[in-house]
């Protein structure tokens, strides 16, 4: 398992300054209470981009810095950290990756380098309902003359009402359920026919539904292989799980140590809470979890940089793991903070409703659990 | 048993000549009935059927007539529930001053009180809410600070509660105030005032759960006349912990409700599939049957509980873990219909989602308070490892 | 739910102070440390059913008390709670059970008086692997002449080494996983082609694995329609899984109350070790545990003594809930006792052992969580 | 590196040429190469291995030559140990004497006590065994009574021990005893002595798995010469803490084992069935899945610990957690394993059970002691709280 390299520890405290002095917790407050229609603050994703955040994945030719996802992953941790809203997982993680696997020459040249200046929000549209079902595909492209004609629906979709650039999963031929069949698209975020509706989740930061009838798309929309999309998504959807499970830990690291804080100043019956011994067993625990979760993050992440055979199952391992501690974390700083913790004024409920819709955000614990399992071949 | 074969026949005959229809359906949570005298009634027919209940003092169905309660035994009592059931008629009346200070004043109140107070608990002419928690004393309740000096025929009170739920709304507080700073538990008493008292400042407190059903409230230079004192003075300490038995008993048998409707296995196939008519995801299904089967042990214990309370006429010792159990599967519920219903449950308002997603999604931030209100789970442990188990404290 | 009558209070207290003075733990070592071949104490069953604990559900007429099902399991209890081995549940509860719901009266008027009177070891041979599956049955019975031939093998069969009658579940038309086409028959121990293999497991009980090779009964031997047993079977094993539940709540309890002892003696850093409040935690979650599933188990048998229509799903949920409990209380006997609870000279290892056996048999916690969803349509 | 490439060249070609063939098989437990004066070999090759392998000093690979070790480099243990793993060669010595007294010996034992035990301890010639826990001092092992009493020229030794691991097999024992009875931690002496010696008792202690791996050995009047205690008088107890974190990394880092062969996931799929591939049983499915989803988690964690510990040159944090969560995962394993086989895995001996099912239903009841045995999880749990988070005793 590699250690962090002199450059990648100078990141990681660099993003660690940034979020905990230009994006606390307090900026997602703002920007829920100011009901901000994009859900997150451009000109802090403009800071974020000259930091050179957008583009630590992507290829130095395309104008990114071939970082690698161990580093991304180190930037996600400490956004994670302060529940900082932004298009880092949309399109620094999730769109950047599938251009990278999927994209031609062309659509490289025309899209990385605008994802890695942060000049645009780029996204993955895939599931079609409330829970994660990648291969289950019923948006329609037909074609038609040299392009394709979509039809259809997308849920929940990451940035969806803000990006410029959205990657459709679509159906190009065989039945609902099946991998194959599956072919991407290019979409411009102003095409005709593109509806979207911008929701307001507990975590306050936007997703949206997206309407696609008779959106009209070239043939040189299509990314990757027709009818063989499958692969690409799923190795892209590999990377954003492993990379929003950074975030995650980041998130419940941060959960645990502002919780832990509280053990050692809080006091009831003159003495401090931290002193009894059932809630140290229950901080034990937790901290037990925690790294547990991280090394499988780190792994993870490790994997894709070495381009591993176990990417898939490093990757439902990581993003089910840091779901269990996060949702574990949340409740706990909840709970142990007690009456303050249930209050809006507080940190601890922003904490949980986070931690819920990233805990379902590209398949839950139930679904990685089911899909190591498979892998395992039992 | 004839006897209570008659009441049974009258008490039905009235209830379907006097309950109104609206009242035999399941409540809205905004049609609850509060009362008092900021009391609103979005359905006018909640105020009938209130006004007809408590005249004839049956929203305190086992009180002392002498006192406006409606003077039923226990089996009267036991019929009229059950003929309310079998009608499905909504209570009628919600009230902190009937589940908790009601009997406290019963027992502790001088006759002056008693007569004071209670008629207009039980006519809903008053509500009363609780001053309790500080912001330093939660778990800890006796390290309360709130001071009442001794002026002579009054007392003068100044401090800070939180937690008061609905102080805004209430109309009357009971409170326990620090009359003795040199000691702890001999140091309190228990004073009633007037919410409108000069001095008195209710500030609704947002909940994670976007609802404000608790206020911090403060007071200052704030006068309550002697007589308004319950119990003895440095005395409060006993009707406290009192108090907080039938809040327990209150939180604990209502449960913590969760909304009406579907079943959370109904959620689950509705929002995941199905397969053969098993809900499509095994890991899901197996934790909701076991949520299922908790829930089902829950249920039998309290009705176990009852029926060996009743029998040995002293209380269960399972009793002691009810209020904990209530909490733990409530939680456990709510996640497990979050997690069915995946982002669809995750969301805040607005459109793309159901009126029932929303409130269950409410339902489930609220549910976190069940481990804290009313005595922490950790404090419910440490009764259960000492009282009923005999463990000792740690020196 | 009932409370215990007058006469019910007096047999658990007479349960009691017999197991505890004539039967404790100990007496379960002795037959341990002796091999006994029949896994129980001759000279102890006869005076548990000199004391009528063989008659509880059976008939007067035909030499019972009639008692009903809760009543058994007040006595059930309390062998449970010091590990007596007897052949009360495979003969007082199951085969009674099984004569009493199925038998004619002529079954009924030759078996049924010699349970009550403790002359006869009787059991249900129903499983054929490891695990319990009771619709899966490849034991075949075939018509020859009048009657039938048997032949398959049954395995960890109660008391099946000893048994002088074994009620065997079998195979008369249909699938092997059907539930039509299942017959009861009556097998005498003494069968020619009944060949009897007694296992010795970790809780020192004796069960068999039976080899019927061409074992021929006679047309009266069937109990039950033909092809129709498996609902007499159903109706059998949720009585003997709300039985078998009440000795385990007793097994349970005893566990939890011997390590509550221990907590309140045991010294260490010169505190009682029941003062640390983890444990305290620990044990009050046990004890919530223990009060929840003691209400299943009291529900289930009631149901059964009241004929109500949910027998089945309480059936399920007293064994689970009973399982769950004794698994955790059996496990942190040994826990808490710490070294001395790892030796064998200690009990805690014994009622860890017994605890398995007991989880497993009529179906573990997942079998009867499986069942009670698919009883709740989900 | 070059230096390393030549060091590996050789040990690689000296391994081929001397590692005998079944000395590359995995190792059946009845094999394992205690060695000692009443060692016994099942398998010849055993000690054929043992002694090649000490003569080179190669069973204590990093110690000094001076004391019989191999004198390598970090770096050469290293290449050694990935030489030995490439032919999955077994290791020549199991010692008590090793993992634990040697590195303390090498720390704080006088030049003469190095030169007397240590090369005996490489050679194998010298089974140690621990005299550390007693029958009133478990967790709280500084409240050891005992008693060695200064009699001029040696210390009379009387009391108690229990949990010695193996000392009906052990030559020498590295035992705790009391020399001032007034103080706790600062009365505690650090002495080492030969079980041959009058006085010396050891009785096995039979456990729930059927196995007496340890004794309680009782000392009566047993002479000790003044020479075989190591460090100062009254300094025991910082050695013996000392002691304790090898003794932990070594069943930390050792794991638990458990018996090698079939995953967990086979034996569930053969003694359950399977339906499409998956576990029939699909809650049980679920739960080994997320069992497996622990391990590799806890062998990641593992991995990282070691390569921060390296890379920072201080033991990680994280080591912290490593004994509590390989004794969970170890005990969740065997009860997985053992659920999945049914009551085929409840067999206590005997016909009607395969030697593997009755091995792991063994292991089952063998690893309920990994969470008690060197250290408690309860005591893991309290350390991580307070050296590793901070917190504070309660007072």
């Amino acid at each position: 398992m590699a250690v962090l390299n002199e450059e990648q520890v100078m990141l990681r405290d660099a993003a660690r300054d940034w979020t905990q002095e230009k994006s606390p917790v307090a900026a997602l407050r703002k920007l829920r209470d100011t009901k901000s229609a994009t859900g997150f603050d451009a000109a802090a994703w403009t800071d974020m981009a000259q930091m050179g955040w957008a583009g630590v994945i992507i290829p130095e030719a395309h104008g990114g810095a071939d970082f690698g996802y161990r580093s991304l992953g180190l930037v996600l941790e400490e956004t994670g950290r302060t529940l900082t809203a932004s298009p880092l997982v949309s399109t620094a993680l999730t769109a950047a990756t599938a251009l990278m696997l999927g994209g031609s020459e062309a659509q490289q040249a025309a899209w990385l380098p605008k994802i890695a200046a942060g000049e645009i929000v780029a996204t993955l549209a895939v599931d079609e309902t409330a829970h994660h079902h990648p291969s289950t595909i019923a948006l329609t492209a037909t074609k038609s003359g040299s392009g394709y004609v979509l039809n259809g629906t997308k849920s929940f979709v990451l940035d969806g009402g803000s990006a410029d650039l959205l990657i459709v999963v679509a159906r190009t031929s065989g039945a609902k359920s099946d991998e194959a069949g599956i072919t991407l698209f290019l979409v411009d975020g102003s095409a005709k026919g593109l509806a979207r509706q911008t929701l307001t989740m507990v975590d306050s930061r936007a997703v949206a539904n997206l309407t696609l009838s008779q959106v009209e798309v070239a043939a040189d929309a299509v990314l990757g292989p027709v009818d063989g999309g499958f692969a690409i998504l799923e190795q892209t959807l590999d990377r954003a799980r492993a990379g929003l499970a950074a975030e995650m830990i980041g998130t419940a690291t941060q959960a645990f140590e502002i919780t832990l804080d509280y053990l050692k100043t809080r006091t009831q019956f003159g003495q401090g809470i931290g002193t009894f011994q059932a809630l140290q067993h229950r901080a034990a625990k937790l901290y037990t979890d925690l790294e547990l979760a991280r090394s499988c993050v780190q792994a993870a992440l490790d994997a894709i940089d070495e381009k591993s055979n176990d990417i898939r199952a490093l990757a439902s391992l990581a993003k089910a793991k840091a779901a269990d501690v996060l949702h574990l974390a949340s409740n706990e700083m909840v709970q142990m903070h007690g009456g303050i913790g249930m209050t809006d004024a507080h940190d601890a409920g922003l904490y949980m409703k986070r931690a819920r819709v990233a805990e379902a955000t590209f398949g839950g614990s139930s679904y990685h659990r089911d899909r190591y399992a498979k892998l395992g071949g039992f | 048993m004839a006897e209570l074969d008659d009441f049974r026949a009258e008490t039905r005959a009235w209830l379907e000549a006097n309950c109104p229809q609206s009242m035999r359906t399941p409540m809205p949570g905004e049609e609850t009935p509060w009362a008092g005298r900021k009391g609103t009634y979005k359905n006018p027919e909640t105020k009938i059927w209130l006004d007809l209940m408590a005249a004839k003092g049956w929203t305190a169905p086992t009180w002392p007539k002498a006192y406006g309660g409606g003077g039923l035994s226990r089996g009267e009592a036991k019929v009229l529930e059950q003929e309310m059931g079998r009608i499905k008629a909504r209570p009628p009346l919600f009230s902190f001053g009937l589940w908790m200070l009601g009997p406290v004043l019963l027992e502790y109140a001088t006759e002056e009180q008693k007569l004071s107070h209670l008629p207009k608990i039980v006519s809903g002419e008053i509500r009363w809410c609780q001053g309790y928690s500080e912001p330093g004393a939660g778990s800890d309740l006796a390290s309360l600070q709130t001071r009442a000096e001794d002026k002579g025929d009054h007392y003068l009170v100044n401090g800070q509660k939180v937690w008061t739920s609905y102080a805004d709304q209430a109309d009357w507080i009971f409170c326990l105030v620090r009359t003795d700073t040199t000691v702890k538990h001999e140091g309190i008493s228990f004073l009633l005032f007037d919410m409108t008292t000069p001095g008195v400042e209710p500030r609704p407190i947002k909940l994670i759960s976007g609802e404000s059903p608790f206020c911090e409230t403060f007071f200052t230079d704030v006068k309550v006349p002697k007589a308004q004192l319950v119990g003895k003075l440095n005395g409060g300490w006993e009707i406290a912990k009192r108090l907080l038995q039938y809040e327990r008993q209150n939180i604990s048998s209502g449960g913590f409700g969760g909304a009406a409707g579907l079943e959370l296995e109904q959620v689950a196939l509705s929002h995941v599939g199905e397969v053969d008519g098993k809900i499509a995801d095994a890991d899901l299904r197996a934790r909701i049957a076991a949520h299922k089967m908790d829930a089902k042990a829950f249920a039998l214990t309290v009705r176990r509980v009852e029926a060996e309370s009743k029998a040995g006429g002293t209380i269960s010792p399972a009793t002691s873990i009810i209020k904990y159990a209530a909490a733990t599967l409530n939680q456990h519920k709510y996640e497990l219909l979050v997690e069915a219903m995946g982002h669809q449950g995750l969301g805040w308002e607005g459109e793309g989602f159901t009126k029932r997603e929303l409130i269950e999604t409410r339902g489930w931030l609220r549910s976190k308070g069940n481990s804290i209100e009313g005595g922490t789970s950790e404090i419910n442990l440490n009764v259960v490892a000492k009282r009923v188990l005999g463990l000792l404290d740690h020196q």
